[in-house]
């Protein structure tokens, strides 16, 4: 069900991250997503950043929607449905790594958890969320691949050392796709458990279209977050998605 | 010996469900996906002969009691669509070749390649009611529909289903065109003209305007609409329209229905869907003496 | 100052809530206490010639999103509803007078009688799809519709209404057809065509096994249709069709109603739901600058 | 929603009643009522005679549909779809009157209170449910119109006895209309509250078709227990019904 909201406070995260908060009283999950509609002119998918009465959304300023999401100011209004789809489960000690404005999607968990924490960006100003990821958590690594902040390589790599040091049950991840594709290839090395969120076009959000498919699997029905049983089976993962048409074009 | 096996104008299946056109079945791997959930047989998104990207979204507005959606028609084309029907039908899944277009000779050659791509069956989309210039606006001509389906008969061996609208008073005509020239069956029905609009921004939501209402709502429209047809008509009936439990199944069967699609309840109730309705479906024939689908099929009649 | 009130062709109402057409409007009673209850207006339920006893029970399916009647339009006749007419009228009830009939004749002179009985209005049922010889039958045909508006008008001064059907591609053309015959507003969705079947008995659970799908199902449809009559028409359209909620009525408005008619709604929400709608509105309104039902009618097409 | 249901067991209340226990674990109310439909046949009102996940109905045999539903057996179905209305709303110290088979509509109230109770009937043979009265309630008179057991009269006059004896806060009562009538004259007499069971030709039974309205209020909706402050305001209680087109007739 379409439910107007109206943007009671926004924050700025980064260069080009802004989250947008609003009241709404549907229940959701960590990981879980909405559709989110501007009359008039797109509809598309959001990680809830935030899942209490109060949620947000987080949105990285990419193309004509996102930037437009971006000059909307306090008392504006948009449209949500959802939550949707499958979010995180966790189980015992938790790393969570966040690839850009994928840590959206992580922030719930993280909260919810105070579990370990690796965040990746680009450059220093495109880091998001870290000071109150801080609050949280006691132990936060930061990567960027320009080493102006932090460890001085991909979020991979620094997870890489990590678990080298520390014990943990499970990886929850969320970033660009080439991120959590090397990223399951070292979890499977290691033979650890891991829950990625993945992104695909998507149309309907509920499942029914199979726009957002990767295989035979709905990202927004049996994801976004897969677990790594699925994610070893799924041959398009990391190597192909589907444009608006259903063509397979490569990542 | 209850069956649920079913014989549709030659085709066979294991059971009557199958899954409707648009839902789930526009990459190979869904389509195997879904015959492994138990559909009988898998129609494929509607396909055309270009690439198409359909309608911006919002393409889908959620209801209590079912969906409108604009998606469009979107599809890879039937060029590329081939490579998905090869992982489909390599893996055995019953395809039906849904297909739409503009004219009859369009329809034929498309036919003719989903046929040539291991199509079980053809149906043809004559019922969309949101794409200008296809579907629907040529679905509600009994003349324009007796030509294209003669012409798509003289293209294919394999059978010939005609997906028929339900937002017209002429319905059985329509059918009766399609058995005057050979249609095999009937599929009955496409989604209903619909709109939503929000009160907040003052307009309507789908970026189309206009879009197809489906799901519980339209169930006893579709019920009644297959009542209607195989009152007139000889040749099989599929029923499709707001199913969601064997109840809902049984209803379309008893009205006229040798077999039935499923939709937007993979959406609401989850792939497994199939099974929980040929399971529901199977104990109540051994409950109440039915053997076969065949023989439960337009009771409501008598 | 933001107001309610409505001017629909002439009639003058304090708010554009009426209660549709054959949902607690048989008896003078009935009338005045749903005019009691908030409704701007009341349509009476359909009234012929002579008494007539309907369809025998089942006459009604219930739903989880609304309801199949196959009432079948039993009524006391013209003459006997004189009484109830009197009792409503002076008690100040706003009755619009809802009318069937077979042929143009029959329709003129049962809108004389309601004219004469103070009716501020009549209502011509051309749409009731579960009643042979009447109603839908006769609402499909331009032609036909046109002749008995154009009759009618002839022979009564007050507005003359002509309720639609939407099981028909050619809504648009209908419309077109009342308009031109000088008619001063359509009344748009009557029920949907539907039935029911029940498993366990095999056979349809209405009696006439045919019904008209009303509630919260078929709101996308008269929505759709109100929108789409109100891009060819100029007279004003008044919409009907599972409107439960001021959000709802907002829906129908916004498509381009002028006032609005609520039926299923008194069954699932009780009676006191005009009033509901009429507050959310008027708040909606305020909070959104409309000053006038008019401001809002078919702000969804720009 | 129509539900199909088993009879599981029949019950012979007396020379022209029988019972029917179904399963249905619909919630109920004393003194709601179902449409109960006989597929092929009709559908008609009764009210229902037991509330608990096993309930019943009980049915006086006066024309085709309820003489066909005596000769039901064990095993066959019927489908019964509400339970529709407002039923009783017991308060303080009440007076339970029953005339024929409208008793039927009296039995829940009565097993959830345990009052005192007078039964109505026009001979002995048509008393129904006496002896399992006698299980939830001490004081339980009878009248029959012939005299043949209990007090010789009807149930007003019995009644006005027991009021003249007893001291109640309220009289619930479901008969025959003019019984009712009376009744309802001899409490506002006596300034008691009491409140009656009508009832009226029945199409839709959910509040919509009209066809069972006493002036403006629905049986099936509003009633089919309406109070003291109602029924006063009642023109047509006691006087006039409306038949199958719509039309008054006297009573
Ligand atoms: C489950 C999920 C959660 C997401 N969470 C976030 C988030 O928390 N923050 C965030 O900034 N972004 C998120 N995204 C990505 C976001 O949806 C796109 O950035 C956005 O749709 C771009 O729209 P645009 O009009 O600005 O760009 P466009 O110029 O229209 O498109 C640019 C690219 O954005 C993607 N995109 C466009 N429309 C869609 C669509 N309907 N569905 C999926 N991808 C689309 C495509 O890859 C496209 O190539 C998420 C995506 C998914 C699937
Ligand atoms: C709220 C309510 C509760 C009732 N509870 C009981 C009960 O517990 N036990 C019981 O034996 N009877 C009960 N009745 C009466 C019962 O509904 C009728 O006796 C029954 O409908 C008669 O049907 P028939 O076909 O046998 O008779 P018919 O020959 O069809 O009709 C005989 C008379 O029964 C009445 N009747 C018929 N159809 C209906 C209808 N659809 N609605 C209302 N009255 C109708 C009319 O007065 C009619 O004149 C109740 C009625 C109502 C309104
Ligand atoms: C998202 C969506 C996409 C659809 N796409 C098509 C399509 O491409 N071709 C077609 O013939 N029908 C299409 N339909 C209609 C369905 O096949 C079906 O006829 C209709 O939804 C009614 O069935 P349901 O209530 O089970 O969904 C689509 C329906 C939905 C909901
Ligand atoms: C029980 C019932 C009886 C109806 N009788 C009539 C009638 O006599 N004449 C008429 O024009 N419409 C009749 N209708 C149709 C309604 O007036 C209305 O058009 C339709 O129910 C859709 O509105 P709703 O969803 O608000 O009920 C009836 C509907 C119901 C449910
Ligand atoms: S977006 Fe439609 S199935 Fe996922
Ligand atoms: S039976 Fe229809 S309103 Fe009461």
């Amino acid at each position: 069900m379409n439910e107007p909201v109206m943007i009671k406070r926004i924050r700025r995260e980064s260069s080009d991250v802004v989250s947008l908060f609003f009241d709404w009283d549907a229940e959701a999950a960590p990981g879980q997503f909405v559709m989110v509609c501007i009359p008039g002119l797109d509809e598309v998918p959001m990680s809830l950043s935030t899942i209490g009465p109060e949620k947000s959304i987080s949105i990285k300023a990419i193309g004509e929607t996102t930037r437009f999401l971006h000059t909307m100011g306090e008392g504006d209004r948009i449209s949500v449905r959802g939550p949707y789809g499958r979010g995180f489960r966790p189980d015992g000690r938790i790393l969570i790594v966040g690839g850009g404005v994928g840590m959206a999607a992580m922030m719930p968990l993280l909260r919810s958890t105070g579990a370990d924490l690796i965040i990746g960006a680009r450059k220093e100003d495109e880091l998001v969320f870290l000071s109150e990821c801080r609050e949280y958590t006691k132990n936060v690594w930061v990567s960027t691949d320009d080493g102006s902040v932090g460890f001085h390589g991909n979020a991979v790599q620094l997870m890489n050392q990590v678990l080298d040091e520390g014990s943990y049950d499970m990886v929850a991840a969320c970033g660009p796709e080439v991120m959590l594709y090397y990223l399951h290839q070292a979890c499977m090395e290691r033979g650890l458990e891991c829950q990625l969120s993945l992104e695909r076009f998507m149309k309907c959000g509920v499942g029914l279209c199979g726009s957002c498919v990767v295989d035979g699997q709905r990202v927004c029905a049996e994801g976004p977050v897969f677990d790594s049983a699925t994610l070893e089976k799924l041959k398009e993962f990391g190597k192909f998605k589907r444009d608006v048409a259903g063509r397979r074009v490569r990542l | 010996m209850t069956s649920l096996k079913v014989n549709v104008s030659g085709l066979r299946l294991k059971n009557p469900s199958m899954v409707a056109s648009g839902i789930m079945d526009e990459t190979g791997d869904s389509m195997i996906k879904m015959m492994e959930s138990g559909a009988g047989a898998v129609v494929t998104k509607s396909i055309g002969l270009e690439p198409k990207d359909g309608h911006g979204n919002p393409t889908l507005v959620e209801l209590d009691y079912g969906y409108i959606n604009a998606m469009g028609l979107p599809n890879p084309g039937i060029d590329a669509f081939g490579e998905e029907m090869e992982v489909a039908v390599r893996a055995g899944v019953t395809v039906i070749g849904s297909i739409f277009a503009s004219c009859e000779g369009d329809f034929s050659l498309l036919a003719g390649r989903m046929e040539d791509m291991g199509a079980a069956a053809v149906e043809l989309n004559l019922s969309c009611p949101h794409a200008s210039g296809y579907g629907m606006e040529m679905g509600i001509d009994p003349v324009v529909v007796k030509a294209i389906v003669a012409s798509v008969k003289d293209s294919v061996r394999v059978p010939v289903f005609a997906k028929l609208t339900p937002n017209t008073h002429r319905l059985m005509d329509i059918g009766n065109s399609v058995q005057e020239a050979g249609g095999d069956a009937v599929v009955a029905i496409n989604t209903l003209k619909a709109m939503a609009i929000s009160p907040e921004s003052a307009r309507p939501i789908l970026r189309n305007r206009f879009g197809g209402l489906s799901g519980p709502a339209v169930k006893p429209v579709g019920v009644r609409a297959v009542f209607d047809l195989y009152s007139v008509l000889d040749i099989p009936i599929i029923g499709v329209g707001g199913i969601t439990s064997w109840r809902d199944a049984v209803e379309y069967i008893m009205a006229g229905a040798s077999a039935f699609q499923v939709g937007s309840a993979i959406g609401h109730k989850g792939v497994q869907v199939f099974g929980e309705i040929c399971d529901g479906m199977l104990a109540f024939m051994r409950d109440y003496g039915y053997s076969s689908i065949h023989d439960m099929t337009g009771v409501a009649h008598e």
